[in-house]
């Protein structure tokens, strides 16, 4: 049993150390090969020698940028949310949130973030917390209110015989069904909060954190460094990925019940 | 069963895509009164429109025309009053849901408290003959085994009005003879009214008052033949009386498939 | 029918629109009465009403017919913002193509073998953590030294946003047919690939277009963010960062561009919608 | 390309040299020289063929220049030191601006006139190194930035300024400062006037900084004689188009606006007059460098800003300057430019 | 019927989610030889392993011990070859694509013509009675008339082996009995053989050369009985032969539910 559990696991983790140590090595390889300069591309082992060099800087930029990226992920997500509820109950408000969702949806962050500083200032978080929530909204707001209005016939009907209100169906019929589409937003997500926090601390807010450790260094050429701020956000990008991926396991417990069976046979 | 009406259906009709080109007339011009109590079966070729008059019934579909009434008030009123037990031709259990879990929805939602629901939802395991199931997720069980959760999950909360659609479709002859004794056990004990959605001539001349023959496109009631065969047990299987019936009935069906 | 529909939806669309633009200009007439507080407290607002920071919404309109010269030629301001839009438009269609290509390929890898799923899908998460401050240079020069049109540059760019949704919601749809479809088709030992184009990719769809109108969002997005971070003269990215470097002394055509770039994000939207409208108007048909 | 000395800038050409020049920032009149030597025909007088490649905000001219993407590239000296360190090998070969145009911006009644008034404030600036006068002006004043004052990073906009988040906020002479000229002013109803504001000119505190200037590669100079040739007459041309814009300062502005400008007409003339009081006069010639200003932005680079140890000699050279200074002068173009003096700029309401 | 075996099936045993706690032994040390051409029904209460058994021998699923041979080679070869004609017990068709375009699906995977594809689709909507529901969605029939449409799919293309679940359940006796003839009349055409899973007791003896009982949890093979009733017609189910093969199958499964 133990054996079993034990094989899985390492048959999990196996693949993506392969791949990533694969490519760390192609690249390492690629910029020492073609003699390609570290001021364009820095090899991983110079990035690695940067990341320990500027470790405590790093440690507390990406502390501080990983907060602007959770408290806007958790805005952005309550909000998509309440969004797609809404659209799922009132079908006319669908047709008219969508389109403007997309629309806001298709403003850059580059374009955002002036216009949230010039709202909320640039000393506070606010205004970088909602660019990521911004951001965050759309595939939560788009994907959960697919999952909640796209439902099989016969489970809708089965509800209705038993006079169940929107509210009854929503809560035993929609909500179970949009878990796997939220999951998906979630997936999609979790590394795009990273990425917003990032790019909207280049344009202004405190400078101790990742977007600006990242611009300031590259400004100057020092890429090796730059990378090495990336590689930490990666890492956490990736943290929030692999808890999106838990989320998704522990909240849809049948799947995991009836598949283990299904994928045995390829 | 006493006289009062339990399901009234008038002139009804019922067209699905009117006005395209895939335009079908399921029913047409049904009607048909069934008293409070009665066990009415609706007999019929595939595709004449029995799941569908069991929808209206049930009001998951809305007439073309006609009226049907429930207990003397609107098919939707009844609804609303959680009237109806359902169970639909495809099992329809939620994946997401245990099988115990899924037995209990209608109790939650008739609001029995949590150790009620988890006695009720074990007797019925038991009388559906899946004792140790309940923890189990639906697309674990075989078709037949989900075919009963379903079962379970209507009779549980013992509802006014059972609307039946093959019910026992895709169960074995022994597990299907014992859950119309039980079935029928549970109709006497509470005086449900049911109707029942058959392909088994034996089927609803061993379970029904009246079988109900319909004939197909359009769906119209060919005839209506009337079963007398006192309370039943397993030796009502071997009354001439139910072979009288079963017959009876052959020879309706047998008219309809002809006229076709 | 089609068309009542049509108008329902323009409807309620204004009715939206004109909802905020009332929020807005009734709470900047509020933040005006009271000096930027709470009437009655002494609470401040939140986000400050003068004309700097929220300008009225007639003067953004307005402003979209102003003169603004372009190079050697003068013209109006909506002008402007739709040749610029059309620049990035194309850089956007290229790099939604690209992306939709690659992001279909690894979805339709990665359904192949379980392996390549453990193995890719972590890092192709990795990839949408790194911002372009880093790649754009590398792709920007390594581009110059291929002798490729920065255009091609910014669309590589815009790929990069718009092949991560693709793959991450490819796959799930790709891995979305019930079993007993899938038993099906193993039982008319039909091929990988007869499977993938007989049930996967039809299966697929309900998936993939959401992810496509956030892919069709992202490549317009990328296509800006590319103008922005290598600097071509054409585009939207162009007139935004310009625009918004100056925003404390024209708010007014910031916002324009803004609504420009929302409008060809819409545009694209609607041409996505219509396109899955046709790829699922099978499914579509039995649901009415 | 041209050998004979005497007939080079004549438009004389045998064949005609492709060049690229990688610029730091979208076209305004901050790059109006070399739009001029372009537009103008001056390049075509050299033998030049120029594509001007405007930056961006990833763009780092240094890092075009050195990956061979760009054969020159404008950058401030201090910005280029750094990237050195990186492993490039760029030249400074015409040091274009002789003065910093960088403030420090203040409302009048904010009470800082000088950098120790800024104790207690909060403190805008860009960051990417551009903070590096300011911290050496405040350490001179016996500020400690990391405690005496609130340092933030501001936007690019000088709303940190008007929405009164910030008390000083950095700005380009020629650009940002007059942002806020193009301003109303609610209580007036007015444009703002130089009155509204204090500044802080780091060319007055001593501790300004070396800012735009052409570069070249340093292998390629070192081993490639073509391109010493290109090196010469594309120095020469470019310094050529910066003295046409001394002269013909609407001219300039014109070439800049048609180049694709988003910024007014009277604020691209601000700038234009603005560039070229940090050019001239330029007592030694134009581009030359002045060996004192060379080590005053090493001194404020290595104490406040991240280069580690003094570059070597051959980060700059005055070889190229005195060669195109030869050219003009027997062209009979000036090249000091003592006679130029600051015209008086009407900006208009957005710089229009 | 020649003497070639088709099936053979070595002690196989099959354990759904081994060693973890809703651990299930579906089959238990199943031995069984099929012969080519022969027609084998399997019969067993719910739940015992007749669909698992089926997907075992189709490849669907693999045995955890003990193994599976089909026309001689292993059943993955059999299932690389094409050699199966597969109807599972729910439906299974494709709402994305017509009904006519479903059951041309094996067609194309056979490379058939265009206009081969609609001829035969066209033939084999006629034998399950539903000539004019080629352009339909499956979504717009009845439940038994998407069983028709799978049984249609199944035999279009005349596979070496028909796996068959439940295929007749969800119709009713009418067409049923038609399906059946049908059925017979194809097996004896094109000398394919059948494993065909039922509930119904007449139904197994009246297709079958043998019928296998099998018992539950685990499932195990109970008894083969043999049925020789010669070439079927519709006056076989009045044969008295016929009512002797039914009882005996009846008290086999009896003896089954008992030993539950
Ligand atoms: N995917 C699965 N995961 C776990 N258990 C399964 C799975 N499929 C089948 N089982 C179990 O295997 C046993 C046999 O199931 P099977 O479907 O073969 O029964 P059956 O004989 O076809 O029944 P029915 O007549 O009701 O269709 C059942 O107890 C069922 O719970
Ligand atoms: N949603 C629908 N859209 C279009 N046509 C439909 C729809 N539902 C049912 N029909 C049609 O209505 C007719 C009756 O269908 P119904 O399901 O009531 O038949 P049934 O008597 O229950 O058959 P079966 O015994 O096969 O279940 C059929 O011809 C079917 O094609
Ligand atoms: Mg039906
Ligand atoms: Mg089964």
């Amino acid at each position: 049993m133990n054996i079993v559990k034990l094989k899985s696991r390492v048959s999990i983790i196996w693949p993506p150390l392969v791949i990533g140590i694969g490519i760390l090595a192609l690249w390492e390889g690629a910029v020492v090969l073609f003699e390609i300069q570290e001021f364009l591309l820095p090899k991983p082992s110079s990035i690695w020698t940067e990341l320990q060099n500027n470790w405590e800087i790093l440690r507390h930029a990406s502390w501080e940028t990983g907060k602007m990226a959770l408290g806007g992920l958790a805005i952005g997500i309550v909000a998509g949310v309440t969004f797609a509820f809404f659209a799922t109950l009132f079908r006319f408000l669908n047709e008219g949130l969508t389109p403007l969702a997309v629309a806001v949806n298709a403003t850059p962050i580059v374009a955002l973030a002036p216009i949230f500083n010039a709202w909320f200032g640039v000393t506070g978080s606010v205004s970088n917390q909602l660019v990521v929530a911004t951001v965050v909204f759309f595939p939560v707001f788009i994907n959960t209110a697919k999952g909640l209005t796209e439902v099989h016939v016969n489970e809708i009907e089965l509800m209705r015989s038993y006079a169940a209100g929107d509210w009854t169906i929503l809560k035993e019929v929609r909500i179970p069904n949009a878990l796997p589409f939220f999951a998906n937003a979630l997936r999609v997500v979790a590394p795009l909060s990273v990425i917003a926090a990032i790019v909207a601390e280049y344009f202004g807010g405190p400078q101790d954190r990742v977007g600006y450790v990242i611009t300031s260094n590259a400004g100057l050429a020092r890429y090796d460094v730059a990378w090495a701020a990336i590689a930490v956000a990666s890492a956490f990008g990736l943290s929030l990925f692999v808890g999106a991926l838990l989320i998704e396991r522990v909240s849809t417990p049948w799947k995991s019940a009836v598949q283990l069976e299904e994928t045995t046979k390829k | 069963m006493n006289e009062k009406s339990a399901i009234s259906i008038n002139s009804v009709d019922k067209v699905f895509n009117e006005a395209r080109e895939d335009e079908v007339i399921a029913l047409s011009n049904i009607d048909l009164d069934i008293k409070e109590g009665e066990f009415v079966s609706l007999i019929g070729p595939s595709g004449c429109g029995k799941s569908t008059l069991l929808r209206l019934i049930g009001d998951l579909l809305e007439p073309t025309k006609g009226s049907v009434e429930v207990f003397g008030k609107s098919a939707h009123q009844a609804r609303v009053d959680q009237d109806y037990g359902m169970v639909f031709q495809h099992a329809g259990l939620f994946d997401w849901r245990r099988v115990s879990a899924n037995i209990e929805l209608p109790l939650e939602l008739h609001g029995w408290s949590k150790a009620d629901r988890s006695t009720r939802s074990q007797e019925m395991l038991d009388l559906v003959k899946l004792p140790d199931f309940g923890s189990y997720y639906p697309r674990q069980l075989s078709g037949g085994m989900q075919q009963r959760v379903s079962i379970a999950r209507a009779l549980s909360f013992k509802p006014k009005l059972l609307l039946m659609d093959e019910p026992f479709g895709a169960l074995d002859e022994m597990t299907r003879e014992h859950m119309q004794i039980e079935l029928l056990r549970i109709w006497e004990e509470t005086g449900t009214t049911v109707v029942f959605v058959t392909h088994s001539i034996p089927e609803s001349a061993f379970l029904s008052n009246r079988v109900v023959v319909l004939s197909p496109r359009p769906g119209q009631v060919h005839s209506v033949i009337d079963v007398d065969l006192g309370k039943r047990s397993e030796s009502t299987r071997q009354d001439s009386n139910f072979f009288a019936a079963a017959t009876e009935i052959r020879e309706a069906l047998r008219a309809v498939e002809e006229q076709e | 029918m089609k068309t009542a529909k049509a108008i329902r939806v323009i409807l309620t669309v204004a009715v939206v629109i004109v909802f905020l633009v009332l929020l807005w200009e009734g709470y900047k007439w509020m933040g005006q009465k009271t000096d930027d507080h709470w009437p009655g407290t002494n609470f401040g607002l939140p986000i400050a009403t003068n004309d700097t920071i929220m300008p009225h919404f007639v003067d953004v309109i307005t402003e979209l017919n102003a003169d603004i010269r372009d190079g050697r030629s003068t013209m109006p301001m909506y002008a402007f913002l739709l040749k610029k839009a059309w620049f990035t438009f194309q850089e956007a269609a290229i790099g939604f193509i690209l992306g939709l290509t690659i992001g279909m390929s690894l979805a339709i890898l990665m359904s192949r073998w379980k392996v390549s799923e453990r193995g890719l899908l972590p890092w192709i998460n990795v990839s949408q953590t790194i911002p372009l401050i880093a790649l754009a240079p590398v792709v920007v020069t390594w581009g110059r030294n291929q002798g490729l049109s920065d255009l091609i540059s910014i669309s590589l760019i815009s790929t990069y946003l718009t092949f991560f949704p693709v793959a991450v919601s490819g796959l799930r749809g790709l891995q979305s047919p019930d079993s007993a479809h899938v038993e099906l088709m193993h039982s008319y030992a039909a091929s990988w690939r007869t499977t993938l184009f007989k049930l996967r990719l039809p299966a697929a769809r309900p998936f993939l277009f959401p992810a496509l109108k956030l892919a069709g969002s992202l490549s317009i997005v990328g296509a800006i963010v590319g103008e922005i971070s290598i600097g071509r003269k054409t585009g939207l990215g162009r007139a935004i960062l310009e625009y918004a470097l100056r925003y404390a002394i024209f708010p007014e055509r910031l916002y324009a561009s803004v609504i420009g770039a929302a409008f060809l994000g819409l545009l694209v939207f609607g041409m996505i919608n219509l396109a899955e409208r046709y790829f699922m108007r099978r499914t579509r048909e039995v649901a009415s | 390309g041209s050998d004979d000395e005497a007939s080079v800038g004549t438009g004389d050409c045998d064949s005609v040299d492709s060049v690229t020049l990688q610029l730091q920032w979208f076209a305004q009149a901050q790059f109006a020289g070399y739009y001029a030597a372009e537009d103008g025909g001056i390049y075509d007088n050299y033998c030049l063929d120029v594509t001007i490649m405007e930056g961006g905000v990833d763009i780092v001219p240094q890092q075009q220049l050195a990956s061979g993407a760009a054969d020159f590239a404008v950058s401030w000296v201090p910005k280029v030191l750094v990237s050195n360190e990186q492993g490039m090998n760029l030249v400074n070969v015409g040091q274009v601006f002789q003065r910093s145009g960088t403030l420090q911006v203040s409302w009048a009644d904010s009470g800082i006139n000088s950098p120790a008034d800024m104790a207690g404030k909060t403190v805008g600036n860009w960051g990417w190194g551009n903070e590096f006068e300011l911290l050496a002006g405040a350490r001179q004043a016996g500020l400690d930035p990391a405690t005496d004052f609130n340092l933030v990073q501001q936007g690019f906009d000088m709303l940190g300024l008007l929405e009164g988040e910030m008390d000083a906020v950095q700005a380009m002479i020629y650009n940002e400062y007059a942002q806020v000229l193009e301003a109303i002013n609610p209580a007036t109803g007015e444009l703002y006037t130089a009155d509204d504001m204090t500044v802080i000119n780091w060319n007055d505190e001593g501790t300004a900084m070396l800012q735009d200037a052409i570069w070249a590669d340093g292998d390629r100079l070192a081993s490639d004689e073509a391109y010493q040739d290109i090196t010469t007459r594309f120095v020469a041309a470019s310094l050529e188009g910066w003295a046409h814009c001394r002269d013909h300062s609407d001219e300039c502005v014109e070439h800049v606006l048609n180049n694709g400008s988003a910024l007014g007409t009277s604020h691209q003339t601000w700038q234009m007059n603005e560039i070229n009081a940090l050019i001239w006069p330029s007592p030694d010639g134009v581009g030359m460098i002045d060996a004192d200003q060379w080590a005053q932005t090493i001194d404020v680079v290595t104490n406040y800003g991240d280069l580690e140890a003094v570059p070597a000699e051959d980060a700059y050279t005055n070889e190229y300057a005195e060669a195109a200074n030869d050219i003009l002068d027997s062209k009979g173009i000036s090249t000091t430019g003592s006679d130029w003096t600051r015209a008086t700029v009407t900006l208009n309401e957005g710089g229009e």
